[in-house]
């Protein structure tokens, strides 16, 4: 009802650390304005994300907020949810071609592009690699469309020449590892720039570096300021990570959630296309975090400064 | 045209280069009964095999003709088509299949569309189980509910199934006891009169003299000779098969037994599927220093459960007190049974006596290894010099220690496991069927060392369908039928008869 | 009734232990979800839910029961999903070819799959484990990497869809029919082989529990929208399965190669050509199983399917399917199925940790193969 | 030479086909690769990505050998990894205490899967199942599905860390003549026995093609930075494993549980126990596995090992070992490993599109056992 919404919140993949935090924000958020809320994990499978966003319908939700782990096979769900007249949010991954009422998240365009100007400001030219998101995530794409904007017209130039470029299936660190490994013997060690879309995939490529004590020598972008990420900045092996502060999307969604519910009318400041229609969106800023603006984090509460020292 | 049925002509067969069959002649006419005999490891099988196909034409040399005409069958198949049918040496059924099922796999009757037509299969199931006077088994249910002497009479109607003109059977006795072998023996009679040839290949030679007509003899692979059976005795047969008279079947040695050594008390075995069924029920008997003990009875009377129970080896629920030197002993695994001076040396050797990886020795330490072994390293000298005692003093053909196990013939796997369980230097050696499928000279020395072991004071049970056996060694013999002990004698002027009627009757 | 009588049921029933299962976990979870577990929605979801492993485990079950495994159905099931969506929804082909395309090319990888494990005589473990390489290798390369959507509504259907009430009942009706029949046919056939025929009292008790199974079934699922279409080709395909394995010269060949190969090729039986068919109706099932989930995802994906084999061959486990091959039963491999996906929807439903649901649902496995076993009578 | 004498070859050292197929990886690669594959740089790489496969493989080989499966290795790797992690990170505990309090988690949880298997019967598929999703749950749980990071620079030493090049050199030196001793007593013993001796020049070849691998082994990897510790921890496990499988009871043991478990039982031995320590080791080598990895990362990740299972089962197999148990050896499961690793890097390095990547390394995994398969001497 109205007064005391449900909330279904269904999350892609726990095991990214960021996932973790979105959902103890959300709660914490949710709770307060009176919401009650039902969190699943798909652990990055699509058939297990279906039956969980099935199962939250049928448990009576009355809005449903999505993180989804493949952008493009939901439409079928989403359909059973308007069908049961439940609102849908498309939290931080847009949904492609389906009818979801809202779309919050960060700038993805800009993170890419935030990843590239950070990478650039440590090496201005040089052979750059490409370590791209999840091949399933839409978010991925707009990343990498928002490194390429800046990144191509010095590529033109010959400033910069790509050497290599490759999805990380699932975002996993491992491979990540591996791939950068390779990709440094192929190149002789002749990498300047990893333009890494994401801290987890950082992280690997950081010790691919490592392993040739080239890290802190080569510049690595990431994003989502994971602890481990803020610290490596800190140390300088990277060279940043673009913070999105957590809480403000997951509050902002929150908001948004029961505002949808009670009827209300949200703050919407942009409308992105889906494919299906024209979502109207929430965009928040997302913020490159170097080691010079570092305390940021501090600041916002994100983490403690004892946090940051532990070693 | 020859008016042979079928001739081979000089058949050569390798294995890994090594000739299992070099150079052999065997020519078969309509309604001729050809009696193989041969040691184990003679070739007899792989004769046979060559000319069912199950190796095909092209991997042996030779000719084979049938009817006058090549045969070059390249499967089963093909040569079963031709006539030619054989029941193998190991038991080839399908444990989960019904009996039916079993009679009729590759040969199904189908109604359109693939379906089984089970009313036509059953009927003749049971028609040609009747002829096997096999009244009391139900072709509706999985063969494995059977023993392994009824199975190897399915396996023979299996065979009497298909149309044969020849028919191959590879030791298809033993199992069977007396009754069930004179109806084998019957049917194949009937076969020769209706103008069906066989080869007939068994180790207990008496049968061979009750129905071939011709003896062919080989030897380590090579034709040896062959003969009319009219002019020819047993004798004559194990001499040409082993290459030496040998004027007794049964070793003699003047023994004294001691004092009761070992007693059990109460052995019951529950059915492992239906366990309100008792297998062995409430079975009690004791065994002197020194003693053979034989037990006998018909197939099936749970023999194989109440020695298996005592060794803590039954798979079912099962009750048993065990006695040794007039302390209870506890015997509730094989582990348990074999410290406390027990061993079984079991009747099924493919399933529960080789472990087919390991090579010979290994097989023959596997028990003991421990003894050759300081931290768990083994000391393969020690190891080795053991083996080759061993391989010696039963006389087992082997070239080598290192072969593997299953490259032997199926007596020489026999010494191997019973070899096994003596270096366990066990007080009683209990042995189920320990002569099944060996070969008149391998018989004799196994029942020489069992001698040898009772003189030096081991106690010995040796379960046996093979009456003359169990007359030839045991002091003493248990009967037993439908898991009742029926009779307990001293072997003394003692029949064959005598003990048929005591397992037929309660 | 004493341990040694209820072991004796258990072991005569081997499927009641399941069940039981079944019902503890279907009782816990209504309990705890007030009867949201239970309502008609939710159980249309859970079926719905379990169409696709099901009717891969279908195939898998004949599989096992040979002896053999395949663990490329996961793949599998993806690939020929991600051609579905690229015919459907790049080439605009009717659904009719689709479907027709895509069984095809099911039929084809799967006696290709076959060949290697019979002919070329590579252990199907290995082939298995090759083709769920190579195969996500071909979807990703399909597909290019992408997800392949929106396809059209009418394949969509296919897993969306549901039967009309009035149909749903005259099928549960003729299935309760054909249950009466064939209970009636099996005790005159035990009376015919002298077999010892149950009371008839037990009998009507086992046609009255069909038929109260059946009645919920129709009525529940009615009660939401329909017996959906997944759930209705998940039941033909049972019938269909249950059919081959028992009554066709066919189905018993594949429990005798399972259960001793060497025996089965000594009577003659082309044992090679018999697994060759089993691994093509693998395919097949691949191929149904891989249209339905494109239909469910609405859209062909390179990722879908996967570690499908492995909850495929655990339902089959489960079900009570030997590992060694030899003997289990279709209608055990699916209820094995229906126990996984009611473990995932319910803990999903109660709002479980996932990191519970995950331990949880590892545990019960292993528990519910050990009630099995431990049921199963005294053999050591 | 005709091809019986041939395939008599290939026979007699199994491990011929897999070194050829290696041979010709390897050219190929370097081929297209215009020797950037072979140079020190990527043979160390290469070694050291091998080297946590390489490690669960060493205990899956015995696993398998005795006729079992083990498919949780690849979660419990990650649980034991998130663990040390765990303790590094946020409890600081010394290295050593690390690795001790880690390898005896290893332990105990492979103990209590071997429990589960040889005392409650369940068929390892199923614990290995059930723990696949248990012990991923617990990893989740652990690490509350953070990075646990930075780990300290003594723990990433174990995974990055590089023996100094005299000490390689050394260690060169002593095993080839640990491999001409060996040789030597080889002969002795056969001569003894009056068995046949082969000839001097073929034992002579042996010691020579040693010796030649171990030089370029030892001078590659010095010319790069030393012998990487992983490799060396893998080279010691190789050691061990082997002399436990070929001189030991419990290591001919495990050959005949495998091989077959009722006549074992039937000798007197304790299979039951026999299977428990097999697991026990499986766990032992697991968490050495999970440390590496934890270290090669500097990170406990919550997704680390995901899938591990089947590479390790595959370099098992591979590497020649029987599906059914009772034959393989150690040294094949690291070749099959080293096969795997080797198509990883090399189509990595030519930037081969993931896709081609998957599909040719499902091929050739396919084809390498086809070839060993077929030139095995004809089974009949
Ligand atoms: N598949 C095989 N591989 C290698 N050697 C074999 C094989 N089959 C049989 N042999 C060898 O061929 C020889 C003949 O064996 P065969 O089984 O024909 O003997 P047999 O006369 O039937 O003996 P038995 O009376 O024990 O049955 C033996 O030395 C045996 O070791
Ligand atoms: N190892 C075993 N495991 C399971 N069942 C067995 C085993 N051995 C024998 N049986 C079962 O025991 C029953 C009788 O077998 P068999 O004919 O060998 O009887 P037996 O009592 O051993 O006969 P015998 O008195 O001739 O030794 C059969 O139902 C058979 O399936
Ligand atoms: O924050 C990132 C998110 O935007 C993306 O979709 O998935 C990976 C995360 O790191
Ligand atoms: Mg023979
Ligand atoms: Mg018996």
């Amino acid at each position: 009802d109205a007064k005391n919404p449900k909330i279904g919140f269904s999350i892609d993949d726990l095991r990214l650390e960021r996932w973790a935090r979105d959902r103890d924000y959300f709660v914490a958020a949710a709770e307060q304005q009176g919401a009650k809320v039902f969190v699943q994990s798909a652990d990055a499978s699509e058939q297990r994300q279906i039956a969980q966003i099935e199962n939250l319908i049928s448990r009576g939700v009355d809005v449903l907020v999505i993180v989804p782990y493949n952008a493009t096979v939901l439409t079928n769900a989403i359909r059973e949810a308007k069908k049961a007249k439940i609102k849908v949010i498309s939290y931080d991954r847009l949904i492609l071609n389906a009818d979801i009422d809202a779309y919050i998240s960060f700038d993805n365009n800009m993170v890419g592009q935030l990843q590239a100007q950070g990478v650039l400001a440590a090496k201005p030219k040089g052979n750059f690699y490409l370590l791209g998101g999840a091949p399933t995530d839409s978010n991925a794409k707009m990343l990498r469309e928002g490194q390429l904007k800046v990144l191509q017209p010095l590529i033109d130039k010959g400033d910069v020449k790509i050497v290599g470029k490759q999805w990380v299936k699932d975002w996993s660190p491992s491979e990540a590892m591996s791939i950068v490994e390779n990709a440094l013997t192929a190149n002789g060690n002749k990498i300047d720039a990893v333009v890494a879309s994401n801290d987890a995939t950082a992280g690997g490529a950081i010790q691919a570096l490592a392993s040739q004590k080239l890290d802190g020598k080569v510049a690595v972008s990431g994003q989502d300021s994971d602890l481990a990420a803020v610290k490596r900045v800190i140390a300088g092996t990277q060279t940043l990570t673009v913070y999105k502060p957590l809480k403000l999307i997951a509050s902002e969604a929150a908001k948004l959630s029961v505002q949808l519910v009670r009827g209300e009318k949200p703050a919407f400041n942009a409308k992105y296309n889906n494919g299906f229609k024209e979502v109207d969106s929430v965009f928040l800023k997302p913020i490159a975090l170097t080691k010079a603006n570092v305390d940021v984090v501090v600041k916002d509460g994100f983490y403690t400064q004892a946090q940051l020292a532990a070693k | 045209m020859s008016g042979y049925l079928l001739e081979m002509k000089d058949i050569v067969k390798k294995f890994g280069g090594v000739p299992a069959l070099d150079g052999i002649d065997l020519k078969v006419s309509p309604g001729e009964c050809i009696g193989l005999c041969g040691e184990n490891g003679a070739g007899k099988s792989t004769l046979m095999k060559v000319l069912s196909a199950v190796y095909p034409h092209g991997t042996w040399d030779g000719e084979i003709l049938w009817n006058g005409a090549p045969l070059k069958a390249q499967s089963i198949r093909e040569s079963e088509a031709a006539g030619i049918v054989i029941i193998h040496q190991e038991l080839m059924l399908v444990p989960e299949l019904s009996v039916t099922e079993n009679l009729f796999l590759g040969n199904e009757i189908t109604l359109p569309g693939g379906r089984m037509n089970y009313a036509a299969m059953n009927q003749r199931a049971e028609a040609l189980l009747k002829e096997l006077k096999l009244d009391d088994v139900n072709v509706v249910l999985p063969v494995s509910n059977y023993g392994g002497g009824h199975q190897q009479l399915i396996e023979i109607a299996k065979a009497l199934n298909k149309n044969a003109r020849l028919l191959i059977l590879d030791e298809p006795s033993s199992s069977l006891t007396a009754a069930e072998i004179q109806v084998l023996l019957d049917i194949i009679r009937g076969l020769k009169a209706k103008g069906v040839a066989c080869v007939y290949i068994s180790h207990k030679l008496d049968e061979v003299e009750a129905i071939c007509d011709t003896i062919v003899v080989i030897r380590d692979g090579k034709h040896i000779a062959t003969t009319p059976m009219q002019q020819m005795d047993v004798r004559q047969i194990i001499a040409q098969m082993v290459g030496r008279e040998m004027n007794q079947l049964y070793p003699q040695l003047e023994r004294t037994q001691g004092d009761i050594a070992f007693e059990a008390r109460n052995v019951t075995c529950y059915d492992v599927d239906k366990p309100e069924r008792k297998k062995v029920k409430n079975v009690s008997f004791q065994l002197r220093k020194g003693e053979i003990l034989g037990i006998a009875g018909l197939v099936g009377a749970g023999r194989t459960e109440l020695v298996s129970a005592l060794f803590g080896a039954y798979p079912g629920v099962s009750e048993a007190e065990v006695w040794l030197d007039g302390v209870k002993i506890d015997t509730s695994t094989p582990l348990k049974a074999i410290r406390n001076g027990l061993a079984l040396v079991p009747e099924d050797r493919k399933q529960h006596g080789i472990v087919r990886d390991l090579d010979v020795g290994q097989n023959i330490t596997l028990s003991v290894l421990g003894r050759y072994s300081r931290f768990s390293r083994i000391d393969r000298e020690a190891e080795l010099k053991t083996v080759s005692e061993e391989i010696a003093r039963l006389g087992l053909k082997t070239a080598s220690p290192f072969l593997s196990i299953t490259s032997l013939s199926g007596g020489n796997q026999q010494k191997a496991v019973l070899s096994k369980m003596l270096l366990t230097r066990p007080k009683v050696l209990i042995l189920d069927e320990p002569t099944r499928g060996v070969d008149v000279g391998a018989k004799f020395e196994i029942y020489k060392l069992m001698l040898e072991l009772a003189s030096q004071g081991m106690s010995i049970i040796m379960v046996s369908s093979e009456l003359a056996e169990v007359l030839g060694v045991s002091d003493r013999v248990l009967v037993m039928g439908e898991g009742e002990l029926r009779g307990d004698f001293v072997n003394q002027n003692l029949t064959q008869e005598m003990l048929l009627s005591a397992a037929i009757h309660q | 009734m004493n341990p040694t009588k209820i072991k004796q049921l258990f072991t005569q029933y081997k499927i009641l232990a399941l069940l039981i299962a079944i019902a503890v976990i279907w009782a816990f979870f209504s309990f705890k979800t007030d009867g949201g577990f239970i309502s008609p929605r939710n159980l249309s979801n859970l079926m719905r839910q379990m169409a696709v492993t099901g009717v891969v485990a279908c195939g898998m079950a004949f599989v096992i029961i040979a002896g053999e495994i395949d663990l490329s159905v996961g793949s599998l099931l993806g690939l020929l999903g991600g051609i579905a969506a690229v015919l459907d929804v790049t080439h605009h082909m009717p659904v009719a070819a689709t479907i027709a395309v895509v069984l095809a090319c099911g039929l084809v990888l799967g006696l290709f799959n076959g060949w290697l494990t019979a002919y070329a005589g590579i252990p199907s473990f290995i082939v298995g484990l090759g083709g769920m390489l190579a195969y996500r290798g071909i979807v990703l390369g399909v597909t290019d990497g992408a997800t392949v959507a929106p396809v059209s509504d009418s394949l969509v259907q296919l897993g969306q869809g549901y039967l009309p009430p009035q149909i749903g009942v005259a099928l549960g009706v003729a299935l309760f029919v054909l249950a009466a029949v064939l209970i009636w046919r099996q005790r005159v056939n035990l009376a015919r082989h002298h077999l010892p025929v149950p009371a008839l009292w037990r009998h009507g008790l086992r046609l009255a529990a069909i038929g109260v199974v059946l009645f919920a079934f129709v009525t529940t699922l009615n009660e939401y929208e329909g017996i959906p279409l997944p759930v209705l080709m998940l039941l033909v395909l049972l019938g269909i399965f249950s059919y081959v394995a028992t009554q066709t010269v066919f189905g018993r060949r594949i429990y005798s190669v399972g259960s001793n190969m060497e025996a089965t090729r000594l009577s003659g039986i082309n044992v090679q050509a018999v697994k060759l068919w089993i691994f093509g109706i693998m395919g097949l099932m691949c191929a149904l199983a891989g249209l339905l989930n494109t239909a469910r995802l609405a859209a062909g994906s390179p990722s879908a399917g996967t570690s499908g084999e492995l909850d495929a061959i655990a339902a089959c486990f489960i079900g009570g399917t030997s590992m060694r091959g030899g003997s289990g039963t279709v209608y055990g491999a699916l209820i094995g199925a229906l126990v996984m996906a009611s473990l995932d929807n319910g803990m999903s439903m109660l709002d479980v940790d996932t990191y519970w649901q995950m331990i949880v649902k590892g545990a019960i496995l292993t528990l519910a193969v050990w009630v099995d076993v431990a049921t199963r009578s005294g053999r050591r």
